[in-house]
């Protein structure tokens, strides 16, 4: 089990234009920061990008927007990018929105084996055009696929050298799920550990999932929204 | 006429104890804070949190603790996190109980629209969809007409659709109404507005019977 | 939030002949073994058991299926219980065997308001009889539907006031996610504590799903297979 | 002629380093014991373990801690736990590189039965239809014969079937076989095994070709 690698740049060295890829996080919230810097260095384009959103104008995914590396987001929102609605807007980017939880159970289903699922999510609306609709219980509902990558990229709190994950708070958010579902999974992680340094009761991502691992650094976490009340209240 | 505030106050009305409540960004945020005395609801935001808590006092915010509406918040006693994935298999297998949400347009079958201005406005549905789609109780947060004074609750929705026949309650600046098989029924009035200014104001079909009584907030 | 109750009685009182039942365990191990022992005071019969396993001659399910309470198992593994099969080979017992990751999926997807998914698990063989089968990726799958019950009944080591669940170790297996299946679910937890007392981070099984939850007593925890090494190995 | 110790050791030469190993119960659970120095594998239990460790101490056997075949075990350090539908997940999605498990009958096409004798013996197929059906590198561990000397290497299987088309390799006390388009090739010969007992105790197609190597163990 050689899973932990020097940094970010070596753990997508073999990334490649075109590829698909899946990024966990929420919001600025749980984002592979490094493996974004690293990606925006290498340069490469023409990426199919799945994640929730698509960062803001300056930080996240929004940094390889602005680079013009990304040809298609696979996202459920994707506001607060004034750089992503332009180039939206243009047709210089392909965008695929997919309600949130399908996108989430899509995911899963990728990494579980399960090639498709019905949920009633997004029945009589254009999201619904084309797809397989069958009634259950009385409900209509639309038939989903699962979604994988090339790599999924994930960004976690700890990990140990077998690759088994926590997170911690809402930045666990799409992290699991996409780790599931990449043909290779990286995952970044604030503080890597021993074997047995975790509690095997409470791993979130058990290590099967990932193939490389390593210590990020200089996370910045940005805040997107935030909101404060006095002590006075 | 209620004020945004007034709309949060009336829809904390209608809570129950032991309710697991989503609350969508706006006005149905704002729902958290009238939860009324002796009722105990747990606020679900769908990016993981059960027994979200208020704001973080200053200097305490937790860039790794945030809500669906990416605002900073705080955990209650009892609050549990978790994966996306669970969070919409709570949504879609409705353990939830209530739905709060801001809407451009209802229609008087319940459709909704709020997530696309085609040609302007795409910033996507986020868990909308879902949430639409699967909850047994959905309440609509809006101001009843637009900036431009046209009516926001219409025979058809004009705009792209979030869910098809699933609004059970609105609430509005004017008024609450349910959505029944026969249309819009005007449960009540905000504070001094008449009937008739609410009949003015709706554009679907609409259904006034007997005494309207005012609400009491 | 009034979830708590005081023992097993209290927490079956409603159960009745011929409902839908799911218990958690796998074996022997995290087994309801209060609620069961309530359930065979109680009496009804006519029930359907969604189960991993049949429990043994003596313990666990056994116990039910020994004073003929139990009408239909739905399981994936019923081996070990002499009276099991019995009542199965004579007719008495009617048994709907499910491999084992279509069976946990299936409540999953009973929890999660999917009422049917795609898994290549039995194509070819009597399992996918009358079942639609569709070609993924090349390769054929069997449409499962989602498995729920009247009441879920699972076993968990640690949880609070508000239903937070967290397991011990193999204790864990499909509790969680019959937790999400049952209309009703009721949790009997080793040790009931205080909301606060559990760490958000590491719940298992989220509150929502719980509707009623005791604190159990006198747990047996038998050991099916006792197997042990020696000091000088 | 191997025994099951040999049937065991020759499966476990075929392990890879970086491994995921689901184990089935009897000869295959055995393998655990001979892992090649230098090779590091995870041993995966369907019931929710990764890391899978030796058997326990006396006197410290936790009933909370039991692997597939209900056995009490142990963990190694970086083991971690997980449910039923995680479990599955690994096996569904592909994530468990090599399943050893036993059979009752296997056919020259792969297709493999080990889960029932209709009338006699039903104890259910546990996790066998997910495993069978979703690892793309199966081997069974089995004896060549059955008590009766009839062969266990059909060319259809009469049991009812676990799996079709799957299984890619079978090693008995006689023989490695992989299973081929054309049939059961023959790989090795078990120590002082002739090819004409192989050929004998096989019912379905066999390919012989060439001199067949004996086994190394």
């Amino acid at each position: 089990m050689k899973k932990v690698v020097n940094d970010a740049d070596e753990a997508i060295h073999d990334i490649q234009s075109g590829m698909t890829l899946m990024l966990g996080g929420f919001g600025l919230c749980g984002i592979p920061e490094n493996c974004i810097a690293a990606l925006v260095k290498k340069g490469i384009n023409n990426l199919v990008c799945i994640s929730n959103n698509a960062g803001v104008d300056h930080f996240g995914l929004g940094l390889l927007l602005q680079n013009r590396q990304i040809r298609k987001m696979i996202s459920s929102y994707v506001g607060e990018n004034d750089e992503f609605e332009r180039q939206m807007l243009s047709g210089e980017l392909e965008v695929d929105l997919i309600p949130q939880g399908s996108l989430a159970e899509r995911c899963r289903a990728g990494g579980a084996g399960i090639p498709a699922f019905f949920t009633p999510a997004g029945y009589g609306t254009e999201i619904a055009e084309g797809k397989e609709v069958r009634i259950f219980n009385g409900k209509p509902h639309i038939l989903e696929s699962a979604l994988t990558a090339d790599f999924a990229i994930v960004k976690a709190w700890k990990g140990d050298h077998y690759g088994n994950l926590i997170f911690k708070g809402t930045a666990r958010n799409f992290n699991p799920m996409m780790a599931m579902a990449g043909k290779i999974t990286i995952a970044e992680v604030e503080e890597l550990v021993e074997p047995g340094a975790l509690d095997p009761n409470f791993i979130h991502t058990p290590g099967i999932f990932i193939q490389r691992i390593f210590q990020g650094k200089n996370y910045e976490k940005r805040i997107e929204q935030r909101t404060v009340r006095t002590k006075s209240q | 006429m209620l004020d945004k505030i007034g709309i949060a106050k009336r829809i904390a009305q209608e809570l129950k104890d032991g309710w697991y409540v989503n609350l969508g960004i706006g006005i149905p945020t704002l729902v958290a804070n009238y939860v009324p005395f002796g009722i105990d609801v747990e606020f679900q935001s769908e990016n993981g949190i059960l027994g979200m808590g208020p704001f973080p006092f200053e200097g305490e915010e937790d860039p790794d603790l945030i809500n669906a509406g990416k605002q900073t918040v705080t955990l209650r006693p009892g609050a549990c996190i978790f994966d996306s994935a669970m969070s919409f298999a709570m949504i879609r297998g409705q353990h939830v109980q209530l739905t709060v949400l801001g809407a451009m347009e209802v229609s008087d079958e319940g459709d909704i629209a709020n997530w696309k201005i085609p040609g302007r406005m795409v910033k996507g549905m986020g868990g909308a969809m879902d949430l639409v789609a699967s909850a047994e109780n959905i309440i609509v947060a809006m101001m009843h007409t637009n900036k431009a004074g046209e009516s926001k609750l219409l025979k058809q929705c004009t705009l792209p659709l979030t869910g098809v026949k699933c609004v059970k309650k609105i609430v509005t600046e004017l008024a609450v109404l349910d959505v029944t098989p026969e249309g819009f029924k005007l449960i009540e009035r905000a504070p001094g507005v008449s009937v008739e200014h609410i009949i003015k104001s709706t554009e679907g079909r609409l259904i006034v019977e007997g005494e309207i009584p005012e609400m009491i907030i």
